[in-house]
């Protein structure tokens, strides 16, 4: 229960320091910006690695939903950084 | 492992992620910065692989190779003008995993010890439960916002007059059986139901949206597959998806705040599906009979050989002609001939945040020709010619000037103060506002009719000429 | 232990947000600023009243310097407070 | 008290303090910010009497009581000119407060159970030797700052060549007994001796630290004070603790940061006592001799009749002279005359960041006649009189022109491009720097020399009566 509450002062103090940071990123960004914070939303990939990993004792119905998991996570986790690399690069290419 | 350990690592992964953010605040640094959080991202999976709970390997190999192989493809693949898409399917992805895993989860623990009784198990069974729910919505919303964008579906509103009543009756269905699990979390029929409720309501919530508003929804969903992730760090206690979760749900609220407010509309307003109410009803005709001029690209090109600066206003139709390497050409031929030229970008021109500035930068404008609305509209007076492609609503005065019109209030850019103002769009046809634009039978204002690509290479070679 | 780790995250995202918070103050504000968030690092007085208020049991040296702590963190707070807002006051006056 | 209930109410007041800081970013909502954090800790301290694990009231009683009538009177009755002062007081029983605490947690836990053995025994151990360390350098080095500022003690650098090793062998020490400590808790003498060569190490640091130098060293110390107050946080196990600490850590470190910028110098610099060094020795003579041009005030106030625009330059001595009232009022008197007048505001003059708003804002002068360095520079060459009021080394030239001045490299306020230069100050002796101003030799510049207070009444007087 006490790590109940301490998780839940993590997740306002991330909450605040996310609108802080967040309102300083200029317009021109803000297409990266959408994918890129999508890319790290992917980090649920680290729960759905325990799932899939869960080991032999759990039914094949979880394994299917953790593999599940694993490939939509993947495909966030891949195809957002990715995707952000290439946009952000065509900023940096002129300047 | 050291589960202590394991967590420090996790903490160490989330500064790499708040350091990656903070990366994106500058042009200069947001390469760095998306690297940054990329290697947040791979510390967090490689410490969880290496940590001890986890048993067999082949599920995960062949998840991350699947899933690597077509989120390769899809970010290498796509063309910048279809982003809106791309970051629709992603965030599907994202609320997916968060519906699997958190079903995962549920099974795992019923099939073996099952829930704590008492508060602690409730808690508990209602993170899961949440996660559920606000995963599933994602993951079907995003879908049919991905279809409605991809033009598979309609981009019109579909749905039918009671459709909010079923959204309503879905919700507070879903809201209902949540919590019933809470407190008899063994009840899997109930479960299913859940899932079945919370996946039809992100369809039925999405369908009557219309098209144009699909960038609000997205963010907002984005938003949403945020606060999903931190709500499975809740289930599993662990923090790195606390924190990289809220920070991914603050930024959607953010980014969907912003709009609302270049739109000058409610996120009700965007949710419901309205425009704000028109007192009178707007005749297109009467507004064009008789005034439009049109000309042709030569006509343009020897306006612009006698101007000294030149303003381009791009909109969603630069986007849909893929005209924007055509444009940038058109610059450089302009720059050239010793003319001064600049892009006016409206906070919402396009489909999403940022839009006209992704298009430009792929065809190498340099971002400090790129000004924004409330710095660039001083400057519309001193302006011999605007040249607007595919922009419409942006740019329409009606915004500005006239108290009965649904946009009434929206900030545009001030095109219209212009010495004169080209115009290149296909048709007279309005914009997503579904408005005409006075702007089009101003005396100052040429029509160029055709498609944008092609237009601004007839502009561009006449000039070359001349 | 397991608690440490997340204090210890709870003390990193402070100190990320403390930074972004602070950098958006004008310089107009910087003392008022500077005394504002000194009499929040009065905080202590919730940890002073706990060493003060620990009963009989305890030796006499530890009730002085609960004394001694709590009188010290009043101070800071009462006096930091009271002062800032003597000086916002003024900033608020004339416009 | 359930204490899920108390860390709750605690996360809710944590709350409230970055609300509080978050408010302090705007002049308009600073008040409310400041409101907002007193009641967060309003908050957290009654949470705190309400729980369960307090059994004796009487000491606190008396401990709030005497804390808060001394701290009250100290706030209502202090100068705005001994700003520095104050909060380098208040800075001090902070640090005090954390030892205090630290201390009486120490002996606590030894006369009930001991410290566990084990890594927990001795992280629990560190952090108490921690606070204690902190908390004392804080402590003593603010009480020493505050001595140099109120004059109590010279401001000038006091100490003697080995001083540096003196401070270093203490240090060591310290850490040493810290470190000892860890493994041997109950060795209550090393404890004693952590305090005391802590407290001294406080007063041999900041000793030959010179006065003008003490704000950045407050700032240092308030950031020290927010570590201790973290560090006890992790003592108790207490989240507002941990929270607001690190919260004021941070600002204070930037506070230290920004004004180590403003004057061009790094912090280890400012630290040991040394500016840069110059490449050749300035004699003041050479540059005043013949050169420098004196006047009344009553030849100013002739000047002033004719000018179109002012700017006032208020530096450390309009403190001093506690001017600020009389120059409010020369303000007012121009601006009857239709003179345009602008203040302006180096980042570094007077003694702390942002001492000349807070003065100026006391006067009642509005805060948008108090321009910023780098917007009112480039408006000099349109100035026709620049009045500088006990300001000198933020508007030496030497900083930007000469590569062998020790200032060279700090950004100054470019007075010397007005058309007439005034400075009042008491005589040609040097500013904190200790350096001669070329600036009171230039040709267009007239010196008043008197007390900042007197000289400018005498102006506005002449002005008035004119
Ligand atoms: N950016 C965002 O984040 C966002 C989010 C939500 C909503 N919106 C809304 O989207 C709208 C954006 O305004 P906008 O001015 O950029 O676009 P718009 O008002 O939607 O107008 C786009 C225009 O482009 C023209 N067009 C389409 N295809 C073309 C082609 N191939 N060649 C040339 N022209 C073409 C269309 O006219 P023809 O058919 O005659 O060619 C249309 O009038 C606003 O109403 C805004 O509120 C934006
Ligand atoms: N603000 C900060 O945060 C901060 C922090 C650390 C260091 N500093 C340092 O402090 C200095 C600030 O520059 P500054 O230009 O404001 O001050 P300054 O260079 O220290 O000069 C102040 C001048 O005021 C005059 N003065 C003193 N008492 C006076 C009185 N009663 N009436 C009239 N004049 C009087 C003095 O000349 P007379 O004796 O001839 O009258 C002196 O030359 C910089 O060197 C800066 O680096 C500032």
């Amino acid at each position: 229960m006490e790590m109940i509450v301490m998780q839940l002062a993590l997740f306002v103090l991330s909450l605040f320091l996310g609108v802080e940071l967040i309102t300083k990123v200029p317009p021109t960004l803000h297409t990266p910006l959408m994918s890129g914070t999508n890319a790290i939303s992917g980090i649920t990939l680290v729960g759905a690695v325990i799932a899939a990993g869960a080991g032999d004792s759990a039914s094949g119905l979880v394994h299917a939903l953790g593999f599940i998991a694993v490939v939509m996570a993947t495909v966030n986790v891949i195809g957002g950084y990715l995707v952000t690399n290439r946009m952000l690069a065509m900023f940096k290419r002129k300047n | 492992m050291n589960t202590n350990l394991v967590d420090l690592v996790y903490l160490f992964s989330a500064v790499f992620f708040i350091l990656g953010i903070k990366g994106l605040t500058k042009p200069k640094t947001a390469v760095r910065g998306n690297m940054m959080s990329a290697i947040g991202m791979l510390i967090a999976v490689v410490i969880t692989l290496l940590d001890k709970s986890i048993v067999s390997y082949e599920y995960i190999i062949a998840g991350v190779l699947v899933g690597g192989i077509v989120g390769g493809i899809m970010a290498t693949k796509i063309q910048m003008t279809s982003m809106p898409q791309m970051i629709a399917m992603l965030n599907g992805c994202g609320g997916g995993a968060s519906l699997g895993l958190a079903a995962a989860s549920y099974l795992l623990t019923l099939g073996s010890d099952g829930y704590e009784s008492g508060v602690m198990g409730v808690i508990a069974v209602s993170f899961v439960m949440i996660t559920v729910l606000i995963g599933s919505v994602t993951l079907t919303g995003s879908l049919v916002a991905f279809a409605k964008l991809q033009e598979l579906i309609s981009g019109q509103s579909i749905g039918f007059a009671g459709i909010k009543f079923l959204n309503a009756a879905l919700f507070i269905a879903a809201i209902v059986m949540l919590g019933m699990l809470c407190f008899d979390p063994t009840n899997s029929t109930l479960f299913w139901g859940l899932i079945a409720a919370s996946c039809i309501l992100g369809i039925t919530i999405v369908l009557p949206i219309g098209g144009a508003d699909m960038p609000v929804v997205i963010a907002l969903l984005n938003s949403y597959s945020g606060i999903a992730a931190a709500a499975a760090g809740f289930i599993m206690g662990n923090t790195v998806l606390i924190v990289s979760g809220s920070l991914v749900g603050a930024s959607g609220l953010i980014l969907t705040q912003i709009m609302c407010v270049a739109m000058n509309r409610s996120l009700t307003n965007v949710l419901f599906g309205v425009m704000a109410e028109g007192s009178e009803t707007i005749d297109a005709d009467e507004i064009y009979a008789g005034k439009v001029k049109s000309a042709q690209p030569e006509e343009i090109a020897m306006i612009l050989e006698t101007a000294r600066r030149v303003v381009i206003v791009p909109g969603f139709g630069m986007a849909m002609a893929q005209a924007q390497h055509a444009v940038r050409e058109l610059c450089d031929v302009m720059e050239d001939k010793g003319i001064e030229v600049e892009f006016a970008i409206h906070p919402v021109a396009g489909r999403m945040p940022g839009h006209m500035n992704v298009l430009l930068a792929e065809a190498e404008v340099s971002y400090d020709k790129l000004v924004e609305m409330d710095r660039i509209n001083p400057t519309f007076e001193q302006t011999d010619v605007a040249i607007v492609i595919g922009a419409n609503d942006v740019t329409n005065p009606m915004a500005r000037e006239d108290k009965g019109s649904p946009i009434y209030g929206m900030p545009i850019l001030n095109v219209d103060k212009a010495q004169t103002v080209v115009v290149i769009k296909r048709s007279l046809s309005p914009g997503f506002a579904g408005l005409p634009n006075p702007l089009f039978a101003q005396d100052n204002t040429l029509m160029v009719y055709g498609d944008g690509k092609k237009a601004v290479i007839d502009i561009t070679a006449s000039l070359d000429l001349a």
